[in-house]
């Protein structure tokens, strides 16, 4: 009864805080917003057991992340309030929703269909634990986690590696400023 | 001897070339006598062979000569091989010989022409073109020749190509000659088809196999050679080139256009008569039928012509037209004894007409003429031979080749003959008419252009682009002849004598002509008896066996003469003795607008024909072409529109996107449900 | 440090063992990457340019010695593929390949990019340094042998060129281009994950020989034609969508149509040699990606996705081929061709066997060469702006520069499948393929649309040869070609010719390099 | 009193719970993506459609109880974050010629 | 001759023929442009050593056989199973020889006006193709040599032509590669189904594929369409000409005489070889198809040839009508048909060739094509007058020249099989002589204008160019034997090919075969 009554709360506060991401006008309040659904998915992680992915995802998305976030937004002065009245692109509002609309049917839908096809019991119709058990305490959640990091997964670990330096390199290379003058002309 | 005969063909060849290498070089007048001497060795050559065939006997009449095998394919095989009998002798017989006298006579009337050589290359090479005609051992080397002349007869006809009607009637001539030309080739497919061969003669040739023909196919055959000779022999309805092809020098009507090409199809229709007798009756009836129509048509609309070169075209038309009568009654001996009358005669009269023409400074309309004959003597004389010849009165040449033709006519239908009949009598009085204008009465030349009556000026002016095109000859340097004529007058004068002989020759030929088939007795019948071996395969009799007894004959043919004397009379009557008084009553509109045939043709031609290829040139450029660019223009106008989905917006890529992944789901997840 | 922890407590933590002979590429290239990076900030005074694009050629250069040494191991009969890292990388004649050719791609990039950054005044190292990283990412790719592996592969590969698309700072259009680019790419590669994730509930592993061999519920193999949906009928939904995503993430990549729209634009407004790194590199690691999942590990599932193909290559040949009959704009132009050459290429995957795989290998291959050529071409007549790539700056240009536009010539008439030239077998090989595997309808659709592509590149050879120069390109200087671009621009004719004439050793090797199933650990 | 407790009891929250929400967190994310013309949204809801792939994973993990779906988490926390910082690098670059600039605004390339 | 008599069997005479052009446009290729005194000394030597190998491979030919000869095969690409085999027989014998001699009359006849090092180049590397397309007995060498000639083609006409060049030369590569598109398909189709059906490896040899084509009766049918298209396009047959008016109106002097008589052949080549050989059921079952297109080409043609103001384009429509000759000789299956198509495309080469010659010389004195604005030309110019006239009557098929024993074999042979399309097609021979003597009329006869008046007559050089092909024109309308028998075994054992898998008899012919006669049915 807890776990429903925690999966309606969080859920409820991920969707509204995740609209309030979309219907914000101030992206300051976006930003908040995505915080707060951040928030909401690192309880339902706790809820699944997942307890370290939950720290992990409150410290890095909302803690790094999102910072980085508004951080931009104060470096870059765009906190101006975007009208949402209108879109200036025709019909892109509509068709967005339809397409909401129509997209959130069809993974819907596919979740139901697995339901419906799946002789046992669950969507999930893989093959159990083939990286490996999860742990039955929460203690144990993070051993297990990190065991299967360095071996099963020590490659992925390794090569993340190289897109952190390509973040760097990246941001150094945007970051630099040119001289006015040299400005191509279009 | 016979072994010679590949030379016949050889020499005149052998004068277009070297004429065609070194024609300038030799200039005039030797170009001419190399011609007229390549010409003449041709027609001792055929003599030569001629007698050697007379040699054999009647029934070893027959020679043939390969040269070359020409066109091997298959089971197809034609050879370049000529074939000597007593119809194709009697074919380059008088060929070569005409041809020579014309050769001479050219000599003259293109004196001092610019293309005087030219003249004469197209001359030797008609005559090769012909003479292979008539010797070709198969259908194949005929249709050559037949081209041949079809090809010369273009040049020659547009030899004064600077004045744009020239050009017309030679592209006319060329071109409805082809339509002929088309049953012709047909009627080769289906010979081949059905006999294997295109040979005549010999055990599997065409001829010895006739018999053997289904009947249809021996119609078919024989029905789609009759639509080549049509357009070769300016039948109905394809004879509208021949009164435009006047164009050409007088010297080339007189051969190409009045002796010898013309008168192929009347050779190709005699050399297929086992095919005729094989095939259905209704063929040679309406062979008959068209000839008599045209005979008559053409006399009738030759009482209106004002132009003498004309009214002798449309009465090449009328004769050739009697020809086909006689084809179509199975009388061949009767045809091509008349081809051979008519030759002398109509060579001759053309050629007296040019002579006419020379001494009148080019002038062409007999209105404008008169009393000539004190200018010009032995022109008129002759031309009166001829004139007597053609009207039928005995003892002329034309008076026993016409009778024989009346008579199987009459044996074949009566009412043939009755339209055979009246023709004569038309015949007898227009040329009466041609001759009493030009030579006797009062001389209107010096007065020229002032008194041709009102009336007629729209006939005049109907007649203009021909006028025009006569006016022109000699060339541009000659252009203001004509006119310069009607303006002073002139003074005719007789012409050389490389002009006046071939005329005395001919007259003599025409006086004599007759003699070749005098139906008295069986043994004065030479041609009938020199062409039996040829016509015999037939499988009818030669033997014409009438239904009229022998008085009964010599009652029509006196009587003919003496109706032809009479409307000969009548002639004199109107335009001698009233001077043309009464004339427009003959001389119906539609008769000078030959029934409006030809101007029917033309103006289809320039309507209705002209809107139709514009009509598909313009379904080319637009439907066909039109879906070709279409293709690009749709390809083009697609890229433009889907362009436009390329917004550059960030925000409707990624909507493309999305869509894009629902569709994929979508099309995955039909599958799964 | 994590050996001294695996060695401090052996029992907490195994490590898998190392086979560097399979990552030794991926290591040539990002060591060489992080060497130029230090060696270019540590030192004083900056060495000569041209040095960079030297280093990055080298280091190329021995990435590509690297992996022909692996070649020799993986198609060696008696050894033959293997995985290694915890079956996280496949090494296999494929991977090999792949990664030759991006390694080719990144050299031939760099050298247009030399004489490009002199050009354009612009700075360091860093070009290159992403250049190496992102092809690195490119051979991640090509032998990930888990999911994740290849969406790490993918996003290196992808974030490292969504830097060098907006690098040109001083050109607005650059970062219009970078911010487009890295939007959808961002978008797309959620889409990509999201499938991901539906095929590890599906399947319940992301390692690919895990899937593509099964793990019954009892533990037992059932072997490579392993289908779940034998078991329990119908494959499940889960798995369809997943593969869906999937084709969404790839598309995306090669720019197939309805996922190509940013191909255009990011081609227009990016810096010349990085577009030739794109629609080579990029490209080839894209189709990589996707044989290597749809073709390898869901062969089995081969009606499931064909038809998905089917229509993908369908709309991209037509997109491709129709919407650059219009543009003015030369990299726009190309850019377009470049999209309906990735149809010409999904023909291949779509085909769904060994010749299928083969010819795409052997069309990726050579359009490398073409392509780097291409743009080859289009930077150097770009001038300094890089902005002078409107058609009409092609007129008359074989007048003006006779060799350049010859070249230029050679490499459209190669795009547009002339025969003797290697655009012509690309098309064959995969041509061959769809016929074999009954999709002539295909094959025919496929060559109307290189007819209309054809009108493309003809156009460019009507400017250049018969259009007179406009008045004011005749009175300026005279392009300079620079050394890099020649080179570049030499090995990219030469190979656009010799395969052209001499196919066979080319088309062997894709035969090799045939993707498989990696099962064997080495 | 007891008859809400034990209807409360009876429902379990199954995986399609969480696979339903992380469904409805994609789409907002996606449909935000569409929606919003501030770059910095747009890269907000990026997140947000990460974070829904990220829930989905730790749900299959635990359904078939596999600790490889939690390690997969990890990946895309560090995939997110270099993306954000290359995406933020890109957009400042932008944003320094263009200040203010919107997404819609930048549309200089089309066609 | 002496010397060709001892060239030894197994010197790859047809490899050189391809070869050696191509080497010429190569040295040409190195030669600087500055040395224009030396490009056209290049090109002529190349071409006239390429004729005289023609005629060594005429002296060569074994007349009573058959079969291919001086067959030569080396393997190209073994994995496709394609080889380099050259062969002729006594189909292709004569266009080798026609395309050797053409060619050198072309370059001599014409001068470009600028880039004379490309232009000489381009038309040497065209006739390295077309001798290729002649020569080549395995379908994947013919494809390439059948493609690769549009790319000379292409230039020539866009960058020598006239007016509106770009647009024809577009249009005409485009419209070819159409065509080719499903040829291509058609081709793969072709022999990866014959490998399947037959077994053992993948060829493309011509032979082997025709000796058993083991194909499905429906599946030959569909794959001679996509043969019979590409050749439709390229012959062309109504109603797919329209690139053909366009294309000879713009091009060069040089390239309309290589088009017309040398180009065009390669479509009716194609449908002998590659359509009636390969697919002879499927052939014989389309037959009434091609038969009607092939009728409808020569009353069309013919129609619209006579509206066109352009004389150029007058001459292209009546390349249209004639080649709807050939091709209903080719599918009414007979010996004279096909035998007089084949001779008919040797003729047509020479009459139309010849004639485009002369229209570029009233081209390049009176520097306008028009119709109506040329008048009277024969006065100031008899001898070009009397020289087109010959052309002009051979190409309306006067018999004694070459021109019509090709339709007279071609409609006497139709007839047999196809006896009111042939009633019908011989109109054409009508509506022939209506469009060149009216066009004839308006230039060449009437008083010159003063534009007109002063038009120079026929060089001497120029004259001794064209006697060739005046010799030509007179000689094989005389003696067309040494011709015949060379083909006729070829075509005997085609038709026996054709009669034994089609299934058909062969036409009855006289009397004596027959106890009722065909006419029978009349």
């Amino acid at each position: 009864m807890v776990d429903v009554v925690v999966f309606v709360l969080a859920g409820a506060a991920i969707l509204c805080s995740a609209a309030g991401v979309v219907v914000a006008g101030n992206p300051v309040h976006s930003a908040l917003s995505l915080v707060a659904t951040l928030f909401g998915v690192a309880v339902l992680f706790v809820a699944q057991d997942a307890h370290f992915l939950a720290a992990v995802q409150i410290i890095v998305y909302a803690g790094a992340i999102v910072v980085l976030f508004l951080f931009v937004i104060m470096l870059l002065g765009v906190d101006k309030v975007e009208s949402l009245e209108t879109d200036p692109i025709a019909g892109q509002r509509p068709a967005a929703a339809v397409v909401g609309v129509v997209l959130l049917g069809a993974s819907l839908l596919t979740l139901m269909l697995t339901g419906r096809d799946n002789h046992s019991p669950g969507i999930a119709t893989g093959v159990h634990s083939v990286t490996g058990p999860l742990p039955d305490s929460p203690s144990g959640n993070l051993r297990t986690l990190a065991r299967s990091l360095f071996t099963d997964y020590l490659y992925a670990f390794e090569i993340t590696s190289i897109l952190l330096v390509i973040a760097v390199v990246g941001a150094v290379v945007l970051a630099r400023r040119t001289r006015k003058d040299e400005e191509v002309p279009q | 001897m016979l072994d010679l005969v590949w030379l016949i063909p050889t020499l005149p060849l052998a004068g277009f070339l070297v004429l065609v290498l070194g024609g300038r070089v030799l200039g005039e007048p030797r170009a001419g006598w190399l011609a007229t001497l390549c010409c003449g060795g041709s027609f001792l050559i055929t003599a030569l062979v001629f007698f050697g065939l007379v040699d054999r006997g009647a029934a070893d009449r027959h020679f043939e000569q390969t040269l070359w095998t020409w066109l091997p394919s298959g089971s197809l095989h034609v050879e370049f091989g000529f074939l000597v009998d007593p119809l194709s002798i009697t074919m380059a017989l008088f060929i070569t010989g005409i041809g020579t006298l014309i050769h001479l006579y050219s000599i003259g009337y293109m004196h001092g022409d610019p293309k005087f050589s030219k003249f004469f290359l197209y001359l030797n090479l008609f005559a090769a073109s012909m003479l292979l005609l008539v010797l070709g051992n198969n259908m194949l080397l005929t249709f050559l020749g037949w081209e041949g002349v079809g090809a010369c007869s273009y040049f020659l006809i547009s030899f004064w190509f600077s004045k744009e009607a020239n050009a017309s009637a030679g592209k006319k001539a060329f071109v409805t000659n082809r339509i002929g030309d088309w049953g012709f080739m047909i009627a080769m497919f289906l010979t081949f088809q059905a006999t294997g061969t295109l040979q005549y003669g010999g055990e599997h040739g065409i001829l010895e196999q006739a018999h053997t023909l289904a009947p249809v196919t021996a119609t078919a055959i024989a029905a789609l050679l009759f639509v080549g000779a049509c357009g070769k022999s300016a039948q109905l309805p394809l004879y509208v080139w021949l009164p435009d092809a006047m164009a050409g020098p007088t010297p080339v009507s007189a051969l190409i256009h009045a002796a010898t090409m013309v008168t192929s199809g009347i050779y190709l229709m005699t050399r297929v008569n086992p095919l005729l007798a094989q095939g259905y009756d209704w063929l040679p009836n309406t062979i008959a039928w068209v000839g008599v129509a045209t005979a008559f048509l053409a006399a009738t609309i030759a009482v209106a012509q004002n132009d003498i070169k004309k009214i002798l075209a449309y009465s090449t038309v009328s004769q050739l037209g009697y020809m086909f009568l006689a084809i179509g009654s199975g009388a061949y001996v009767a045809a091509v004894f008349h081809m051979v009358t008519h030759a002398f005669f109509k060579a001759l009269l053309f050629l007296g007409s040019g002579s006419v023409i020379h001494g009148m400074h080019e002038e062409q309309d007999i209105r404008r003429m008169g009393g000539l004959r004190k200018y010009m003597p032995i022109t008129a004389v002759t031309f009166i031979i001829g004139w007597l010849a053609i009207a039928g009165i005995p003892p002329f040449a034309g008076f026993w080749s016409k009778d024989d033709i009346l008579l199987a006519a009459l044996n074949k239908n009566p009412a043939l003959w009755a339209f055979g009949f009246v023709t004569a009598l038309l015949t007898a009085f227009y040329m009466s008419r041609q001759v009493f204008l030009v030579f006797f009465g009062e001389e209107r030349f010096r007065d020229a252009g002032a008194d041709l009556p009102a009336d007629e000026a729209h006939a005049q002016a109907h007649d203009e682009a021909q006028a025009e095109a006569h006016d022109g000859a000699q060339d541009g340097a000659h252009d203001g002849a004509g006119a310069l004529a009607h303006a002073h007058g002139v003074e005719p004068h007789e012409s050389g004598w490389h002009m006046t002989v071939p005329l005395v020759v001919l007259a003599a030929l025409a006086v004599l002509g007759g003699g070749l088939n005098l139906p008295f007795t069986d043994s004065s019948k030479l041609l009938e008896r020199w062409l039996e071996p040829v016509l015999e395969s037939a499988g009818r009799s030669t033997e014409t066996h009438f239904s009229v007894d022998g008085s009964v004959q010599t009652g029509l043919a006196i009587g003919t003469a003496l109706l032809c004397a009479l409307a000969i009379s009548l002639a004199w009557t109107i335009y001698l003795r009233r001077k043309g008084a009464d004339a427009e009553k003959i001389e119906l509109d539609l008769f000078a607008h030959a029934w409006h045939y030809d101007e029917g043709i033309t103006a289809f031609a320039g309507g209705p024909g002209r809107a139709g290829f514009e009509g598909v040139a313009a379904l080319d450029r637009n439907v066909v072409d039109g879906a070709v660019n279409g293709v690009g223009s749709l390809v083009r106008w697609t890229s433009s529109k889907l362009r436009l989905a390329q917004t550059g917006y960030v925000r409707s890529y990624a909507l493309g996107i999305v869509v894009g992944a629902i569709v994929l789901l979508g099309l995955f997840l039909g599958k799964a449900a | 440090m994590l050996g001294i922890v695996a060695q401090l407590a052996p029992d907490l933590l195994r490590l898998p063992p190392v086979e560097w002979k399979a990552i030794v590429p991926v290591l040539v290239l990002v060591g060489g990457a992080l060497l130029l990076l230090l060696v270019a900030a540590l030192s004083r005074q900056k060495p000569a340019r041209s040095v960079y694009a030297l280093w990055t050629v080298l280091v190329a250069g021995g990435a590509v010695i690297s992996e022909v040494v692996l070649w020799e191991e993986v198609t060696d009969s008696a050894r033959g593929p293997f995985t290694a890292m915890a079956g996280a990388v496949g090494a296999d004649g494929f991977s090999v390949f792949v990664g030759v050719v991006i390694c080719l791609s990144v050299a031939l990039a760099a050298l247009l990019a030399d004489g490009y950054l002199r050009r354009e005044s612009m700075e360091g190292p860093e070009l290159y340094v992403l250049m190496m990283l992102s092809g690195a990412g490119g051979l991640i790719m090509a032998s990930a042998n888990d999911l994740i592996v290849l969406f790490l592969g993918l996003e290196i590969l992808s974030i490292a060129v969504y830097v060098l698309a907006a690098m040109h700072l001083r050109r607005a259009t650059s970062q219009e281009a970078g911010m487009k680019y890295f939007v959808l790419g961002a978008f797309s590669s959620a889409f990509f994950l999201y499938g991901i994730a539906l095929i590890y509930g599906a399947t319940g592993t992301t390692n690919l020989t895990k899937i593509a061999t099964g793990v019954a519920s009892a533990g037992a193999p059932l072997g490579a034609e392993f289908r779940p949906d034998a078991l329990l009928g119908g494959t499940p939904a889960l798995l369809l969508a997943g593969f869906a995503l999937l084709v969404v993430g790839f598309g995306f990549k090669v720019a197939a149509a309805p996922f190509h729209t940013w191909a255009p634009d990011v081609y227009q407004g990016s810096p010349t040699p990085t577009v030739a790194f794109m629609a080579s590199g990029v490209k080839v690691a894209g189709f990589a990606g996707m044989l290597r999942v749809f073709y390898a590990t869901f062969g089995g599932y081969r009606s499931d996705w064909q038809p998905y193909l089917y229509a993908l290559a369908v709309a991209t040949l037509i997109v491709g081929s129709v919407l650059a009959v219009v543009q003015t704009d030369v990299k726009r132009m190309l850019a377009y061709s470049s999209i309906s050459h990735a149809g010409f290429i999904l023909l291949g995957v779509q085909a769904g066997t060994a010749n299928g795989v083969a010819g795409s290998l052997f069309y990726l291959a050579t359009y490398t060469f073409m392509v780097a050529g291409s743009f080859g071409v289009v930077t150097v007549v770009a001038r300094r702006g890089d902005n002078r790539t409107s058609l009409h700056e092609y007129n008359g240009l074989a007048k003006r520069e006779p060799v350049l536009a010859f070249v230029f010539t050679v490499f459209l008439l190669a795009q547009a499948g002339v025969p003797l030239t290697a655009g012509f077998f690309a098309k064959f090989y995969v041509l061959r393929a769809a016929i074999d595997a009954g999709y002539w309808h295909l094959a025919v659709v496929a060559m109307l649309s290189a007819v209309v592509a054809a009108f493309l590149y003809l156009r460019i050879v009507v400017a250049m040869y018969m259009t007179d120069s406009d008045p004011d390109a005749v009175t300026e200087r005279r392009l300079r070609v620079p050394y890099g671009a020649r080179l570049a621009l030499a090995v990219a004719f030469g190979a656009t010719l010799v395969f052209g004439f001499l196919p066979g050793p080319l088309a062997d090797s894709t035969q090799d390099a045939v993707v498989t199933v990696v099962a064997r650990a080495r | 009193m007891s008859a809400a407790p034990s209807l409360l009891a009876a429902i379990r929250v199954t995986e399609i719970w969480y696979l339903g929400l992380g469904a409805m967190l994609f789409t907002i994310g996606a449909v935000g993506v569409l929606v919003r013309r501030n770059p910095l949204v747009m890269f907000m809801c990026i997140e947000l459609m990460l974070n829904a792939v990220n829930l989905t994973f730790v749900t299959f993990a635990r359904s078939l109880d596999d600790v490889g779906g939690q390690v997969v988490v990890f990946f895309v926390l560090v995939v997110a974050a270099a993306e954000v910082v290359v995406g933020l690098g890109i957009l400042v670059a932008l944003l320094r010629r263009r200040p203010g600039a919107t997404a819609d605004d930048v549309a200089e390339l089309k066609g | 001759m002496e010397t060709m008599q001892h060239l030894s069997p197994h010197t790859p005479l047809l490899t050189l023929l391809v070869v050696v052009p191509f080497v010429g446009a190569l040295i040409l290729g190195l030669v600087p442009s500055r040395r224009s005194e030396l490009h056209k000394p290049i090109a002529v030597i190349f071409s006239v050593v390429a004729f005289a190998l023609s005629v060594a491979v005429l002296v060569q030919f074994e007349r009573t056989s058959g079969d291919f000869q001086l067959v030569d095969s080396h393997s190209w690409i073994s994995s496709l199973g394609i080889s380099w085999t050259m062969g002729i027989d006594g189909i292709s014998l004569f266009l080798v020889v026609l395309n050797g001699l053409l060619f050198p009359i072309a370059i001599l006849a014409t001068d470009p006006h600028h880039d004379q090092k490309a232009y000489y180049a381009w038309l040497l590397v065209l006739e390295a193709g077309c001798m290729g397309v002649f020569c080549a007995l395995d379908l994947f060498v013919f494809f390439v040599m059948f493609e690769i000639v549009l790319v000379p083609m292409y230039f020539l006409i866009g960058q020598w032509g006239h007016g509106n060049r770009t647009y024809a030369a577009l249009k005409f590569f485009l419209y070819t590669m159409f065509g080719s598109a499903f040829m291509l398909v058609a081709l793969i189709a072709t022999a990866v189904l014959h490998q399947k059906a037959a077994g053992g490896a993948l060829t493309f040899d011509l032979r082997d594929i025709a000796a058993n084509l083991a194909v499905g009766k429906d599946t030959a049918r569909w794959l001679f369409l996509g043969f019979a298209v590409a050749f439709a396009v390229k012959v062309p047959v109504f109603p797919l000409h329209t690139w053909l008016p366009d294309a000879h109106t713009e091009a060069p002097t040089a390239g309309s005489v290589i088009l017309a008589g040398i180009m065009l052949k390669l479509g009716t080549y194609g449908l002998l070889r590659f359509g009636i050989f390969l697919f002879p059921e499927a052939a014989a079952h389309y037959a009434p198809l091609m038969v009607t297109l092939g009728v409808i080409g020569i009353l069309y043609g013919a129609v619209v040839a006579t509206m066109q103001k352009d004389l150029k384009r007058l001459v292209a429509y009546s390349s249209v009508a004639h080649l709807g000759f050939i091709v209903l000789g080719l599918f009414a299956l007979t010996t004279q048909g096909i035998q007089g198509g084949v001779l008919q495309m040797v003729n047509h080469g020479i009459s139309t060739g010849a004639l485009f010659l002369l229209v570029g010389m009233i081209y390049e004195r009176r520097h306008t094509r028009e119709i109506a604005k040329l008048k009277g030309l024969q006065k100031p110019a008899p001898i070009l007058a009397g020289v087109f006239m010959l052309v002009m009557l051979s190409s309306i098929g006067l018999p004694g020249l070459n021109g019509f024993l090709g339709e007279f074999l071609i409609l006497i042979g139709s007839f047999l099989t196809r006896r009111w399309w042939t009633v019908a097609a011989a109109a054409g021979v009508i509506l022939a002589a209506l469009y060149l003597l009216w066009a004839y009329q308006r230039v060449f006869h009437g008083e010159p204008d003063e534009d007109n008046a002063d038009m120079a007559d026929m060089r001497w050089t120029e004259g001794l160019v064209m006697a060739p092909l005046l010799v030509l024109i007179v000689f094989l309308g005389l003696y067309p034997k040494p011709m015949l028998e060379r083909i006729e075994p070829t075509v005997d054992k085609l038709m026996a090919h054709v009669q034994a898998e089609a299934d058909i008899q062969p036409p009855k012919v006289g009397i004596t075969t027959s106890a009722t006669p065909a006419a029978e049915g009349n």
